[in-house]
């Protein structure tokens, strides 16, 4: 059961234990778990602003996170990376007292949801424009290089097949590419930006076409298949680490939700819903590890139940807390004296 | 068989599309899923080649209006958010705002921004930019208050040649609600006097239209001042003939923005104010906006971060005892 | 003497005729003398702003220019794009009015060089911000779509090395791939971008790799070689009119001069310089046209001498011509009447 | 033995750099070739980690300064151009700037901005930035006028931990020199009070100062009058009380600028000015900035667009005959 899985891709420096996989899949299915009860709370009304869930994305996503290590490298996660975030090491409360502003919470009430982050910790705090995370990331490993400690720290982002469209995104992937930086870009194409289908953001056949055109080593992914999602991650991230550039990373798979919880998602094509494209990657990863004799029905009910009450702790301590007073806060954007 | 203001910016774009087939929308997501707010619903099936789907990309959004203006259309493009607009700025200062200057050829095109503060949305779902696109020579900025002015303007903006900002306010897009859609009594380029009053003015527009009118509701009952609103309605140019005639009534003036604080439309209307109308005060003008720090998401930071009628009240209050 | 040459390059529509090339080479020895004279008023301090010549760039551009049609297409040319200029019809009037500041220029002194255009017949007035002008030309080809008037249509643009690093222009291509734009892109790689060389702006091999991830057709051309330059932007063309989507094409050569003639270019590799890369196209193309018996000296020397003349009275008759008063100036940003 | 403004700054770059490891500049042009201006010329060869070329990516080229900052370095961003800050314009006002307050963690960055107009350079190469960015909370924006403060104020930026906007004005280039640098006199935030007067103050910062003090030097001249000319300095914040105190002795106020004249810092400082001072004056404030068109190319146009010594003097004679 610890004997390593033998996997296809070349190039790897890292086998993919088993074990490996298992804790991948418990971070998953606790991101999972814990954006739903998100939505929960937000169809409740206890949520103050939106909520945007990774339903899909939670494999790849976790496999970057699981890939980065906290406190030598960095990570700038987007809107739908809670697994990343919990695999990077972000703590539960992080994530529940920003969604229900806690003053206690990363951001302190004055940041909400997705937002959030400890850049101190190598873990950057996004802002809603897209596209800006490539360059913050590769200013971050520029500095290391300044600095003489480059070597064996890696940064990593994701992006959305949206997001792609941005100038924002080409321009850090470009700079990234130009200094050749240890930067990993995930593209989590999810075949939607919002209710926009991927015809209406890109005209090639595949993302990842554009890997050559940056210079950047890529690779196309199966974003529901957990397996190649470590695989291929931590091989780029591996390649990055070793100095081999930066690296481009396309998953495919489908947005399992609407854009935010506020949206039915009308406009969801039927027949990706059907397709491979359009499994639920957390359902086929319980499989494998079923198929793999990691995993169990009565095991599984245990895992999901210690994750509910880690989760329920969570959010019960959160909201609980005091919210930010405005009467106490801090009112300056300038850290400097100068008045 | 009611309309709220919303809906009057959707009759609005319908009603020019149908009218002028040199008008089309393009922005993201407002084809078949009808825009994030639902501001161009059911206008894709009737005018299926004059309403885009955008990619992300609102540097190039804008520069395909500036292109198609030239071109003879008259393109309204929409911003997702206000806050996105950051993205396009470059080719709306630079390049709209100053092409008919520079070459003679006008640029008529219309970019709605969905503005302003709602409880629980950010720093970067709240702005209000009318304050820096004003800045900037060559723009036409507006931002309506009511339903008959979304409606109003809007169509006017499209017909007017030069690019025009149409700052609209989430905030109100369903909270205003009215029985039908009113008569117009004003032309778009003149402020309003929203509320007439004989003890002091407050200047403004937007949704602070309405927080000003209840601030000096209260102050009425409170202590029966009578606070004059005045919604300047377009904020680029300004109309400031009807600011200084109610100055000329009142003496006193607080002008009240929810953006941020540094210079901007509130700090040009003081400008203004004082360079023609210094002899009509007897009392110093007073001004409140948004605190000067980036706009919290958690509501009770929020409601504290912006105007509320009570600190439009207790601004008046010292206004009035000045 | 009239027989069509016959060209490598595949789809090819047109077969480039010597007269073409003829025709091609006029223009573009025309932009090379009218720009010489600019250099030469520039430092008499004859000039007023900066001047910004296409020394090495005439033929990519002058090809681009030549095959667009003036009342049909739309062309936005860039910095270095006077032999684009004169190729689509521009009139040497309208360039030394503007270098000049003539009050009777198309710019009315209020902007001035490289900004010239004529916006009503196709021609674009370029602002400064690098990347603007692809999704502008897309702009105007979609109005023509709307309009249904889209039919053998084709807009063009210019875009250097160093632009191709902005956001503004990756929007831009990306969306006129994703509307299927009859959009002809040069990229005029010069192998700078004012001192910075191309390792400084991407790490791809060649930026014709690009063309593949924004799903276009792409095509790399000598950019010294007039037959090349004039083959391949006309089956980019032909193929954008006929109904193919966008092109893009990449264009290598040597920037033969400063960025802009304030600058002595000492940061050029001389290797290149010594390179074929380095050859000046004009010079390559005259020899061409020798050979073909198409020029010699004597007809050349009058060539020259009829274009110096034209030159010679555009200047005069600029240069004569007043200022901007800025007293009568009409000093207004909007053309609606609001205040 | 002599230094300008230009290499005032390239001296500030050339000590920052050797002081302070964490300091790097990146921008483009600015290695070997030594900057568009020439205001890192030799440093790349003396600091060759920490003096970087950038691609034409402004955006990103911020995005760079932000990581770098929250990761402990003290980047220099140059800007070819203000102008082409425009570009960068999301991740300076919605990225570095917010990021303090949303995170607590400061972005020390200080951005130069290469400003202002110089005879033919047309609408894309002459503007003036700092009232955008003063706009936003989270930046603090500094406008030297001095050789001195041009050291001085850049040294300090450096260091500051909030991301500066640093607008160097191109026409003072080459236009100021002196023997040597002077010593500091002021605290960076402070106003200066340049010329001092009893009948008017002129409120000014950047180039600017130096049309001012002509213009007064002409009002003296020609009818006695004097003039007091105070120098913002640093425009966000702004020392008000220095400007107060000023008219405090003067009663009679111009608020001048070379920017666009629609909000803005002198709309900012008039508004601050009636706030605290409006028992001061004696007369309405003035103000004066450039036209509101796009910066014209011709020589004659631009030198009629901006204010002039003489279009100041103007102005001082209508506010001192109020
Ligand atoms: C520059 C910019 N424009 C618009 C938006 C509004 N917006 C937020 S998420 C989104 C869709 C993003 O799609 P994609 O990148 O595919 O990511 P996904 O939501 O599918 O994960 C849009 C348009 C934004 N955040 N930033
Ligand atoms: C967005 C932007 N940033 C900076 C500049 C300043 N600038 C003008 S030309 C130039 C170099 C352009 O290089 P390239 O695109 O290769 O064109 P070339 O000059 O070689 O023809 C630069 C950096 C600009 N015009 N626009
Ligand atoms: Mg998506
Ligand atoms: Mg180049």
């Amino acid at each position: 059961m610890s004997a390593p899985l033998t996997l296809p891709l070349q190039n790897r420096n890292q086998a993919i234990s088993l074990e490996g996989v298992y804790a991948m899949y418990k971070v998953a299915l606790k991101s999972r778990m814990l954006e739903n009860k998100f939505s929960s709370l937000y169809k409740a009304g206890k949520i103050l602003g939106g909520v945007y869930v990774g339903n899909g994305q939670e494999l790849i996503s976790g496999a970057l996170g699981a890939c980065l290590r906290k406190g030598t490298d960095y990570y700038a996660p987007l809107i739908r990376d809670q697994a990343g975030r919990l695999a990077f090491g972000e703590s539960l409360l992080d994530s529940t007292r920003t969604y229900l502003g806690s003053v206690k919470g990363p951001m302190r009430g004055r940041d909400g949801n997705v937002h959030r982050g400890r850049p101190k910790e190598g873990l950057f705090a996004m802002i809603s424009h897209l596209g800006t995370t490539a360059s913050v990331v590769s200013g971050a490993l520029m500095s290391e290089r300044i600095k003489g400690t480059l070597k064996g720290k890696v940064g990593g982002t994701c992006i959305g097949d949206g997001g792609t469209s941005t100038g924002a995104f080409h321009e850090g992937v470009n700079l990234a590419a130009v200094e050749k930086l240890p930067l990993v870009v995930v593209i989590a194409n999810n075949q939607y930006a919002y209710s926009t289908p991927n015809s209406g953001q890109y005209a090639c056949e595949k993302l990842i076409d554009r890997a050559k055109g940056y210079g950047m080593e890529g690779y196309s992914v199966d974003g529901t298949d957990i397996v190649a999602c470590l695989d291929v991650v931590s091989n780029a991230v591996d390649r990055a680490r070793d100095g081999a550039g930066p690296q481009l990373i396309e998953a495919n798979f489908l947005r399992l939700s609407g854009h935010g919880e506020h949206d039915d998602a009308f406009y969801v094509d039927e027949a990706i819903k059907q397709s491979k494209l359009g499994s639920d990657g957390l359902v086929n990863a319980k499989n494998f590890l079923m198929e793999k004799g990691m995993l169990d029905e009565k095991k599984y009910q245990d895992l999901h139940d210690s994750l509910q009450a880690e989760i329920q702790e969570a959010v019960a301590q959160a909201q609980q807390e005091p919210d930010p007073d405005p009467f106490k806060d801090d009112w300056r954007a300038l850290s400097s004296n100068l008045v | 068989m009611s309309i709220t203001y919303i809906e009057a910016i959707k009759q609005a774009q319908d009603e020019c599309l149908a009218e002028d087939d040199s008008v089309f929308i393009y922005g993201q997501d407002i084809g078949n899923f009808g825009g994030a707010f639902k501001a161009t619903q059911g206008l894709k099936k009737k005018y299926p080649d004059r309403v885009l789907d955008a990619p992300i990309s609102e540097d190039a959004m804008i520069g395909v209006a500036i292109g198609a203006a030239i071109n003879g259309m008259k393109p309204i493009i929409e911003m997702q958010f206000a806050d996105f607009s950051t993205v396009g700025f470059n080719q709306i200062v630079n390049n709209a705002a100053t092409h008919y200057f520079r070459t003679g050829v006008p640029v008529p095109m219309t970019v709605r921004l969905p503005s302003g503060g709602t409880p629980g949305s950010g720093p970067f779902h709240s702005q209000c930019l009318e304050s820096i696109y004003s800045h900037y020579p060559g723009l036409v900025v507006m931002t309506p208050a009511t339903i008959e002015d979304a409606y109003y303007m809007l169509k006017e903006a499209v017909q007017m040649p030069d690019p025009v900002i149409y700052c609209e306010h989430k905030f109100l897009y369903r909270w205003l609600k009215a029985d039908k859609l009113g008569e117009p009594d004003l032309p778009i380029n003149k402020a309003r006097v929203v509320r007439s009053g004989k003890h002091a003015t407050i200047v403004t527009y937007s949704a602070m239209v309405h927080e000003a009118v209840r601030a000096a509701d209260a102050l009425k009952e409170e202590s029966d001042w009578d606070i004059e609103v005045v919604d300047l309605r377009m904020v680029k140019p300004i109309d400031i003939d009807t600011v200084l005639a109610s100055i000329a009534r009142t003496g006193r003036v607080l002008v009240l923005g929810e953006g941020f604080p540094w210079g901007g439309i509130v700090a040009e209307v003081v400008k203004q104010i004082v360079a023609d109308g210094f002899h009509l005060l007897d009392a110093a003008p007073k001004t409140l906006n948004s605190k000067d720090t980036p706009i919290p998401f958690h509501p009770k930071l929020w409601s504290t971060h912006r105007p509320t009628p009570q600190s439009i009240a207790q601004a008046m209050r010292e206004l009035l005892h000045q």
